[in-house]
């Protein structure tokens, strides 16, 4: 880790908050994710995650704080699949590649909707789709991108376990190939631990920073693992006795915005 | 095992089932189409030979089916007719497409920009409200007695509407889309041509359904306006049929304009439904 | 040849010409239809047809045509809009034709009261001239609409739907709509607008110029007179001959001929004259001013019938007086 | 705990800062919006002057600010003339209320009812194209001369565009709303009224807006077919100012009718962003 | 289980083929679930489950086969939150009670979204929530609504591990008081396990329904025991085994279909 730090860090946000009319979503969140470093985001619905992501891509300004992603290329991929419902699957992933010519687009989108375990699905549209096969597009287009810096927001969600750990592999690979910073939103921790450098837990309304994990366990990893298990045992833990803690501190927040409101 | 081949063996079943229905399909969906215009027809006819009967007016103010299709049918034979439809409906698609062109451009424009969607979003509308004769003095001073005066007033009567079409389909477009092309980079131009305009399709395509009226009403007034020698034109036709009080010929020109309402319409039909085909909007739930 | 009023304008080499598709148009009509202006001319002839005067003005204002037959509204207008610059009546074309027919149970004056009466237009010479008229036999009307007599200003086309369906009970219309009210919806005449004007004559149509391009090309202003008076000539020469001719034309322009017996009866009731009669275009100004609906217009200058006089003058014709 | 009061502190500030931003905001978000406006008026005013002052035309064939602006403040001095955009106002008030709900019933129905839409759907667009001059014998047939004339005019100038906004937005209602509508038991006029008219809102919205534009039009048509006793108008103002060849009186009227469709303009817009900032469609990702 | 067939089913389907266009979704499913009897449905992503739900919803007819509902009032949550995006919160529970009066149906609907511990929350709208949240309306709605039948497809996939035990919990206790017809789709094993009577697994294109696994652990169950942790495993095993078998097949008749159209 300590080497990391020396470097110039992907992502950097100093005191960041972020106010929604008058409900503070982020409160002074400093976090940073070093080049290569894969951090995983984990947190109770509503903590302010997604939030966080849309700040660090520039599709939010944060109400204070600063955020620097030093000019490097950002990837997103949402928590909603986000297609173009006009477009084909392919065209979908090709939409991330335009840099590139034609029949190399194509070739390359062939080659990401494989890795997803959609071959053959490329001229289907995304309304012909599940759901799970719809996330998976949206997983491939955003690997697609030529991003030095990767923001998932639950890509995993929707997916069954089986091809989960097949994914879990892929974008390891991925990441390691590209040598990506990936900050990765998370509500299974053993994914989270199977994947992170680092796991960082958010707390609820406002969303702050609560602790960090650092996950020094040996890759690759498997999510079945008595390791992962352990360590997101212990992670587990602390995220029910935050999730609690906050729970009456949500309550009473809200209560006082209705009759504001 | 067993269960591939026999999935195969259904599929295969099914899809031979479905060839058949295509095939009965084309016909079917044709006799679906067909059957209620031609009683929708039917009985606007009826109730129209039903009032003529009843005598209420006598038949050169109020002509019925009987006067009036014979005039029809006889138009229909003559060159001169179908040189007026031709005339009109050249002038018609010229000045719509230039329409289009500004209304896009204009569209694309005031819908982006904040100063000039503050500045001129609102004129859109009240250009669109100007009735078409308060345009013909304007129109005869630029371009004197040419079919340019008559481009000019059918364009500010359609653009406005078709600009206003883009810009509804802009305001609407989905925020995560946007954001979805935002973070795969598209900036102003690129997310305007990638991301906002086909998801203002929709949208857009009513504008230009709106727009095509317009265009029409503003050509039929503006074809009397400006007469051009040699092209005789059916706003003419309207106009000297009514001049005339001639009422089976000016019905006669109205079933025309209404056919070819009715055309266009089927046209913007087509292109509606393969765009709620690709986006996968169904019917089925009604 | 886009001759815009400003700049100095070289000598045409064509001559722009506007007229109605109207029987009282049929000085026009017949002379085009029998090459007489072209022939007069020896420059091409670029003819124009409008539906209505507002247009013909427009295109007379912006230089898109030289010179018009037109109604004397809106030479009027014209006139008094470019305070005597734009324009000039050089010619006068057609006299008469104007009539207030009635429902058959009105058989007076007296009857009108609480009727309503159609014109073609508020403020036109027929409608002045009903407003004048009824005035004088002492009924009140206003430009509102209210009144002894009520007057609506309405299409002549609309005036034929109305009549037949009973929602007026006369008007005050041109030919061939008197005609056609007379012949198609049993109306009766009850007054015939002629016997209101000195020798029984009242101007209808008339022959204006842009005066820009009349002083520019002075030869071609006195071609486009003789063709005029030529084609005058030959309608009085034979005057059913001539209507077939004009119906010819009617029917070629608006796609459908008068009926026989109302070209007939409107032929007939038509004067066809060079005299542009210079007394009832005063005078009905006269008359809108003292029913109120005109401010004062000052006509002086509005005819220029120098080269009208010389064209007669050539022929032997007695010369028209522009007073 | 700490953190929690910290929270509460900076929640205050920024709830301060809120209220202070709130209070600049309004008289700032005035600013915002008239600046453009005043500086779009300017510019057109300036290319106006311009081209009078570059002397193409006489002014009695195109009339300047200089000459149009005194007739302009005199009419606004008259009670004529606000008589005159009452007159115009009720009327088209009255017609688009009735083509609003006309349109909103043969929207309901075309585009629910199979049948229904298969017969009538393209005769809709096809109406919608037919000038209104077309209908004036009809409507005088129908009505006399009175101002319900007028107002079938408007109506049918303005209701197939109202249908025709319904029928799109119906069409592109998202189909997972109304599978979600569908599962809580609405059917028929129930799912339309819970689930697809909302759905239905902005397309509706925008056919409103062209609706109303084609009202307007309409109506400038129709009040010189019908001139009512003692009711001056717009539109009779307009004609009259173009059948005088009034250059000034009829830039004037222009002008009135401008500013009225602008005005009706704003209220679309305030009503469309009201709708927007509910749906949570926010323009910040231009 | 013998005494539930007795009974007449809930839901029954019969040999339920979907079709769309060549794409053979569902192969002669047939399934049933006893009155009060919470089935648990797990297979691959686009197995067919969401197809299947619809179908049982009446939201889709079948290509073939019958399904049978008895008239009984049938209640679904969606994948997607399927939130009505005009409707504040509060409003968008309250469609599902319609039958209420005013003010029952108000208080009713707090009480729900106090539940799924969006209390105060009611008068935002939808897009003011996160996903998660957003997810939590969809559930309160579906739960308002007084139904025989429960049709849930991934109920709790965006939700953090604490407030998706919580929410079984309640799940759990709606389902017993009023003697509900559950079935649930999940991607998540010990999940189906946890709350479900039966748990069903569907293989993939064509989706057939593969095995069953009874579920007679003792209620109250939890996600974290070692039982549910047990079985969950044997049917984990059972799940990957049927994956793998289905991976080449779904490949190639993608394959044969992207040459056909
Ligand atoms: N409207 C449609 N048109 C065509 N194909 C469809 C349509 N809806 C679903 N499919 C296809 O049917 C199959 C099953 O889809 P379904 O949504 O039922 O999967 P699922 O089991 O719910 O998957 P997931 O877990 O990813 O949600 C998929 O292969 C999908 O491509
Ligand atoms: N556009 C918005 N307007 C108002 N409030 C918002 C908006 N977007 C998010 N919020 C609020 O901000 C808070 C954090 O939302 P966010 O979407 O970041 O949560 P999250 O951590 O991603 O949750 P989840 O795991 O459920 O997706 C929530 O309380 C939500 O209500
Ligand atoms: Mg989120
Ligand atoms: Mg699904």
């Amino acid at each position: 880790m300590t080497v990391q730090v020396d470097r110039q860090e992907s992502v950097r946000l100093e005191g960041v908050s972020k106010l929604y009319g008058d409900l503070l979503a982020l409160d002074k969140v400093s976090l940073s994710v070093a080049p290569g470093e894969f951090v995983c985001l984990l947190g109770a619905s509503g903590c302010g995650k997604s939030t966080l992501l849309s700040l660090v891509a520039g599709l939010d300004q944060p109400s204070g704080g600063a955020i620097s992603t030093a000019g490097r290329r950002v990837a997103m991929m949402f928590q909603e699949p986000a297609l173009f419902p006009w477009l084909t699957v392919r065209a979908n992933v090709e939409m991330a590649m335009r840099a590139l010519p034609r029949r190399e687009r194509r070739a390359k989108a062939e080659e990401f909707l494989e890795m997803v375990h959609l071959g053959g699905f490329g001229p289907k549209r995304p309304h012909q789709l599940s759901g799970g096969m719809r996330q998976r597009v949206a997983l491939a287009r955003s690997l697609a991108q030529d991003a030095d810096v990767l923001l998932m927001d639950e890509p995993f969600g929707a997916l069954d376990a089986m091809t989960r750990d097949l994914l879990h592999d892929e974008l390891e690979r991925i990441w390691r190939e590209r040598k990506l910073s990936v900050l990765f939103v998370t509500h299974n921790v053993r994914e989270a631990v199977r994947l992170g450098d680092r796991v960082v837990l958010l707390s609820s309304r406002p969303g702050k920073v609560v602790e960090e994990f650092p996950v020094e366990l040996a890759r690759p990893r498997r999510t079945d693992s008595a390791e992962v298990a352990t360590l997101a045992a212990r992670i587990t833990d602390q995220l029910k006795r935050e999730v609690a803690r906050h729970g009456d501190v949500a309550h009473k927040t809200a209560a006082a915005q209705e009759v504001r409101s | 095992m067993s269960t591939d081949t026999h999935a195969a063996q259904i599929a295969g079943l099914d899809a031979l089932e479905i060839a058949e229905k295509r095939r009965g399909a084309l016909a079917g969906r044709l006799w679906a189409r067909v059957w209620p215009i031609t009683l929708a027809v039917g009985i606007v006819l009826a109730i129209w030979q039903g009032v003529v009967w009843a005598g209420f007016w006598e038949p050169w103010v109020f002509a019925g089916p009987s006067e009036v299709f014979p005039v029809l049918f006889e138009r229909l034979g003559t060159g001169e007719f179908w040189q007026a439809v031709g005339v009109t409906m050249r002038r018609a698609v010229t000045g719509f497409a230039a329409a289009m062109l500004i209304g896009l451009i204009v569209g694309a424009l005031v819908s982006r920009v904040k100063v000039l969607r503050a500045a001129f979003g609102s004129l859109i509308t009240g250009l669109q409200t100007m009735p078409s004769i308060a345009w013909f003095p304007l129109a005869i001073l630029l371009f004197k007695l040419s079919e340019s005066a008559i481009t000019f007033v059918v364009i500010l009567g359609a653009a406005p509407s078709i600009a206003n079409g883009l810009i509804t389909g802009v305001d609407y477009t989905p925020p995560l889309l946007l954001r979805a092309g935002h973070v795969l980079g598209f900036r102003r131009v690129q997310l305007y041509w990638h991301v906002i305009l086909p998801a203002s399709l929709p949208s857009f395509l009513a504008g230009l359904k709106q727009g095509w009226a317009f265009a029409w009403r503003s050509l039929m007034a503006g074809e009397i306006v400006v007469i051009i020698a040699n092209q005789p034109s059916l706003g003419e036709q309207l106009h000297y049929a009514r001049e005339l009080a001639d009422s089976a010929g000016l019905l006669a020109t109205m079933i025309v304009v209404l056919m070819i309402g009715i055309v266009i319409d089927l046209l913007f039909e087509a292109g509606d439904n393969a765009l709620r085909r690709r986006w996968g909007l169904r019917a089925d739930l009604r | 040849g886009s001759s815009s009023p400003s700049a100095p304008a070289a000598a045409a080499k064509e001559v722009r010409l506007g007229y109605f598709p109207n029987i009282t148009h049929s000085t026009a009509l017949y002379g085009i239809e029998k090459g007489i202006y072209a022939k007069s001319l020896g420059v091409p002839l670029k003819t124009s047809t409008f539906n209505a005067g507002p247009a013909a003005i427009e295109a007379v204002f912006s230089g898109a045509i030289d010179a018009t037959y037109i109604g004397p509204n809106p030479a009027i207008n014209a006139w008094e809009k470019s305070k005597g610059k734009a324009i000039n009546i050089v010619a006068g074309a057609a006299s008469g034709g104007v009539y207030l027919v009635v429902k058959p149970e009105i058989n007076s004056v007296e009857d009108l009261k609480g009727k309503k009466i159609a014109t073609p237009q508020l403020g036109n010479t027929q409608d002045v001239a009903l407003r004048y008229w009824l005035q004088e036999k002492g009924l009140k009307t206003d430009t509102k609409g209210g009144g002894d007599v009520s007057i609506v200003p309405q299409e002549n086309s609309q005036t034929l739907q109305t009549f037949a369906t009973g929602d007026i009970d006369g008007a005050w219309v041109p030919e061939p709509f008197a005609s056609r009210l007379v012949i198609e919806s049993k109306g009766k005449i009850l007054q015939d607008e002629r016997e209101l004007w000195p020798n029984k004559q009242f101007v209808i149509t008339h022959l204006i110029v842009r005066q820009e391009w009349a002083k520019a090309n002075p030869d071609l202003l006195k071609k486009l007179i003789e063709a005029h008076v030529q084609s005058t000539e030959g309608i009085n020469a034979d005057p059913d001959a001539a209507a077939q001719v004009v119906n010819a034309s009617v029917e070629k322009l608006t796609g459908k001929p008068l009926k026989p017996e109302v070209l007939a009866s409107a032929f007939k009731n038509i004067t066809f004259t060079n005299d542009p009669i210079a007394a009832s275009l005063t005078g009905s100004a006269d008359h809108a001013v003292k029913v109120g609906l005109l401010k004062p217009v000052d006509l002086n200058g509005i005819y220029d019938l120098k080269i009208l006089n010389e064209v007669l003058a050539a022929k032997g014709q007695q010369s028209i007086k522009d007073k």
